[in-house]
């Protein structure tokens, strides 16, 4: 099996072959010889010279990526789709960036409407979460062309609560 | 002894409390709002009332709905655990008025404890050492000057209603006074409905070393060791021990003395905790007593052998303390660690959500008081305490050793915790030596830059890549040749798990 | 210190080691048979070495194999647990002959306390009470019906290299006794390859009591309290507490002192355990000793305060005891239950198999010590232990609560375990009361007939006909209208799970 | 909703309606209002009058049945299937009866041969799991059938492992 992947702006191609719980791996240019085992889902515990580590792995729908915790780390990682490089950049207009969820809670205030000006920084949206409120501001210079919550609402994390032009 | 005991709380500490009421035959009722139709508290529970929306407002802080459920359950007794209605007066007359035991003080002694100032009074009254400052809310503007300038700077603006770090402000130097005292007189106001303001010497690096405190209704007094709650973030604890590093048998003696002096003066019974601010020399100050349980009174109990939450209980049904000072006797050191669902790489910010995994520590010397379990989605409307981990060990490096061990058994997947935070404090030299105090945090605490490449980081890029590249590709693989029956079973499962808690 | 030690064994008591090791910054090395590939105690090591097959004979037995693997990984020492070569002097050389220490007494003293006979002359010669009997093999069945008739029926005839029950029978009067000295030989013989018997005063409702011991290099001893073990099926122990419920401090006194005699006659270092019967009228004998770490640890643990696999460790690396016996204190009470993957209702046959659910208790008191996870198959091929559950709390009383409490917590589901016997048990009055003795789940224990049939149990069962309705329904209905993604995920889940522990 | 189950020969039928997480259900006559919570696949949480029931349900495929684990009892339930009503009784020819594996083990020995004549309680083939063993015997007077299983052989519990006729 072949796949490409990325880890800090860095892609990574792994090529394998598993036959029980044996892996024979190259990872970027270097060999591994690895016996792997999934004691539970998203876990693996994988045997590395007799060295015993343990990955565990937690998949992010909204942003395609993968976190995956070992020893005290947390690796990020990312499926390099070739098919699917062309429609990303699509997606996003240039020069739009939108303001998301750091965090699930509750939308208390809308600071700015459809069409006000705002500068880098400055807030537009409050939410809150176990008590803590989380101003979240412009991440630039424009006009906000959306605004997509209410007061009241709850959000998701990662939901795109506004957009600035 | 009590039939029934109302939880009026949520998570870890009804959690706590059902467990004590378990262990003496007494059945347990608890209480939950929308979010918590599936908390742990409630699954625990041999009663479980539904008291509202979700806000607290709506719910846990709603007297009214409470007292109801007194009546329909007909409890005859209420343990308010920590927060919430804990420490309010009325909620106290309310329970009494209708025949039900509150588990707490009486309302009287909880009144005069609450209000800072009537608090410091009293602790002066009992000749325990108080921070300099004024004795009474502040006039005006032009006596915090004048008081300021006598005590000398730095000093400290503080709410008289406050509590949780709000409405208070260090002033360092006289030209910075005037601004201070705004600011904090507003925000008490809109935390607290009350601008009331009062002045002290500001402690340069305190530690925060409180006493636990056990009193019964017959005037029987005891103290329990202190505990030192130094590491704060936003002025909440989230590490404290038994005993402080600090502490010797001389000064616990003092202290220890000192707040029994203190609380005799409200006539205070139940569990209390009176909080001490200490200098550098070690010299220490009355800073205020709290009238209920303690978030981190587990380290208290590991150390001591004494069940506090059961010794309230007693108390609260009139049964006097079955132990006198001379029978208290610390053994070892213990360490608490507050999980909550905080990303502390990002300023310690709120990170409620579904728990994907939750894989708890355990052997010899591990105590957890959890509020959470696999599967359930910490609701966005409360305190993010998940669960309290705390530890024994014969000597406090052993007790830091095994927590450092236990942390690393520790996995909560799906949201983030303060896990990783505790494992980089622990490692810290100051934390080790005991060099502690309020603004530890603060001072020691910088969220990891990129960690520096070494052949090790590159290798375990290169598992995490792998790892993904066989999950990626045994995901799609069994979805295409999977046999009925394995989708019949899966997706229940998976629905369960992602919906959780209803359906 | 040690920088690496191999922990030769498995399950609950390799993971206990291992965390003994973190907790000491020492590197611990794991072994794994097949059956074992993702076992706890693979996960938690550093480093882990297969060595064989999944019968013990071809893995945990292999000495070569264990030999190997100490020289692959470089460990300096080897921590041998319970039960496998723990007490194989032999294995004890083989691991000395490569320069590595065992962590354990010397192959000498495991050798004279292996041996039953010679064990016992040893005791005879501390001037500890023995059970009155011959003092060495009997030559023949004359000699038996000789002695049996000089100390008076009943008798026990017991296999010279025995343990675990096997080779032992009770004799009540003298025509039984060729037809059971025939039987205890070949079963003897069957078991240890040795058919050598020897033969003892039964002791009428014993109770198993033992004494607890530390010793170092430097000959310095002392007994860390007893333990009661009278709780016993099939010869083995399932319930352990400290202190027994009959030991005054004078009894303690005097079984310690008589354990440390018995052990000083072997120059015996190492942790240590003395077992003595002890009758209705509190008299003791010497039982055999055990040369190394007990299963039922923990309870002196949680009642001294002291870590006994720690101080193992220190004691193999030549460090001197750091405590006397003055300083030894014990605090209130703790009790160990061992979950077995058994059925209790079936007379205890085992009950290996995937364990679909585990859900751990936790909260003030608790200790686990656990060798297997949500989602572990456990093995046909060990001993049935899954976990030890221990509580500790200030009195007996308060431990039986608090035991009781915990266990309603405990869920484990896919096997059967001995989880629900434990419940029966702490509710019986002669366990209450401590009238504890060898024969106690023989004269207690009656697996449950149909319980009969009331309002509650027509309730329970409506509701187990609701929930397994709707369970049905939604399993059937969420495949029908699943969506592809939802598959995918699913499929993956249930894969993971019912393979479990490779692909 | 409707369904017909069977707990100890008894049938019950369970008529219900849910509505989020309310549900109101006639069970063998009574009624009942009920909140009903999933915390965790197989595990219910009920609300019946505000007291608490937490129920976890353990389907075996092998007997077609179900084990309810509630309040320190186990019960056992089976949904009636009037469709496989049949088919069932078929399967097993009258006079047959088979020796299972009471639990996961490995056969040590086969103490009979096909053509044997058997007492009922006469041991046919001895299993061993977690270093005890366990002798099965025939559960009638009769003629050894089929061995299906040879020494050394790892068996799955409820595995037939011979057949007496």
């Amino acid at each position: 099996m072949k796949l490409e992947l990325e880890i800090e702006s860095k892609t990574f191609s792994v090529d394998w072959e598993q036959k029980n719980d044996n892996i024979t791996a190259t990872i970027d240019g270097t060999s591994y010889e690895l016996v792997i085992m999934s004691p539970s889902p998203n876990v693996y515990t994988l045997l590395l010279n007799n060295k015993v580590y343990e990955l565990a792995i937690e998949p992010n729908p909204l942003t395609n990526t993968n976190q995956v915790k070992v020893v005290n780390q947390v690796i990020t990682t990312k499926i390099v789709d070739h098919r699917q490089r062309g429609h990303k950049t699509d997606k996003v207009a240039s020069g739009t960036q939108p303001i998301s969820a750091p965090m699930p809670g509750r939308v208390v205030q809308v600071l700015k409407n459809v069409g006000d000006e705002v500068k880098s920084g400055e807030g537009v949206i409050i939410v809150e979460a176990m008590k803590m409120q989380n101003e979240l501001g412009s991440p630039k210079n424009g006009i906000v062309t959306a605004i997509k919550v209410k007061p009241g609402q709850n959000v998701v994390s990662g939901e795109v609560l506004a957009i600035i032009e | 002894m009590f039939k029934k005991i109302l939880i009026a709380n949520r998570g870890e500490i009804a959690v706590r409390i059902i467990r004590a009421c378990r262990e003496m035959g007494i059945s347990p009722v608890a209480i939950y709002s929308d979010a918590d139709r599936s908390a742990l508290h409630v699954r625990l529970a041999d009663e479980a009332y539904y008291i509202g929306a979700s806000p607290s407002l709506e719910s846990y802080l709603s007297m009214e709905k409470i007292i109801d459920v007194l009546k329909e359950s007909k409890a005859d007794a209420v343990h308010p655990g920590y927060g919430f209605l804990s420490e309010n007066a009325k909620f106290v007359q309310a329970v009494e008025q209708v025949g039900v035991v509150f588990i707490g003080p009486s309302a009287l002694a909880m009144e005069m404890m609450g209000d800072k100032i009537r608090a410091r009074q009293l602790a002066k009254a009992a000749n325990a050492p108080v921070v300099p400052g004024t004795e009474k809310p502040l006039d005006s503007l032009e006596e915090a000057y004048q008081v300021a300038k006598q005590i000398g700077y730095p000093v400290m603006l503080k709410a008289a209603a406050g509590g949780g770090g709000k409405g208070m402000r260090m002033v360092g130097k006289e030209e910075d006074l005037a601004s201070a005292h705004n600011i904090a007189r507003s925000e008490a106001s809109a935390a607290f409905k009350d601008a009331t303001v009062y002045l002290e010497k500001f402690i340069v690096r305190p530690r925060h070393i409180e006493i636990q405190l056990l009193a019964d209704r017959q005037g029987n007094y005891v103290y329990l060791g202190e505990r030192e709650c130094s590491i704060q973030r936003r002025n909440q604890k989230v590490v404290e021990e038994c005993p402080s590093p600090i502490n010797s048998a001389e000064l616990r003696r003092q202290m220890g003395e000192a707040a029994i002096r203190i609380a005799r003066q409200a006539e205070y019974y139940n569990a209390g905790t009176i909080e001490f601010l200490a200098d550098q020399e070690h010299n220490f100050y009355f800073l205020e007593m709290n009238t209920r349980l303690q978030v981190e009174h587990p380290v208290t109990e590991l150390v001591t052998g004494i069940d506090l939450v059961k010794e309230q209980i007693k108390i609260a049904y009139g049964q006097p303390l079955s132990f006198t000072q001379s029978d208290i006797q610390l053994r070892g050191a213990a360490i608490e660690c507050r999980i909550y669902a905080e990303d502390a790489e990002k300023n310690f910010m709120p990170n409620p959500g579904r728990i994907t995994r939750l894989s708890a520590p355990s052997g010899p010397g591990v105590r957890e008081d959890s509020g959470v379990y696999e599967g359930f989605e910490v609701p966005i409307y409360y305190d993010p305490l998940l669960s309290k981990l705390s530890v024994w060990a014969a000597t406090r490096p052993e007790a830091i050793a095994r927590l450092s061990r236990v942390l690393d058994e520790y996995h909560i997947d799906g949201i983030k915790t303060t896990i990783p935070f505790f494992k980089a404090i622990l490692k810290q030299d100051d934390f080790i030596k005991g060099n502690l105090d309020t603004g530890y945090i603060e001072r020691n605490w910088h969220p990891s830059s990129k960690p520096t490449e070494t052949p090790e980081t590159k290798e375990l890029q290169h598992l995490a890549a792998l790892v993904t590249a066989i999950h990626h590709n045994s995901t799609n693989q069994k979805s295409n040749n999977q046999t009925i029956n394995q989708a019949k079973q899966s997706a229940w499962r998976l629905s369960t798990r992602t919906k959780g808690r209803g359906f």
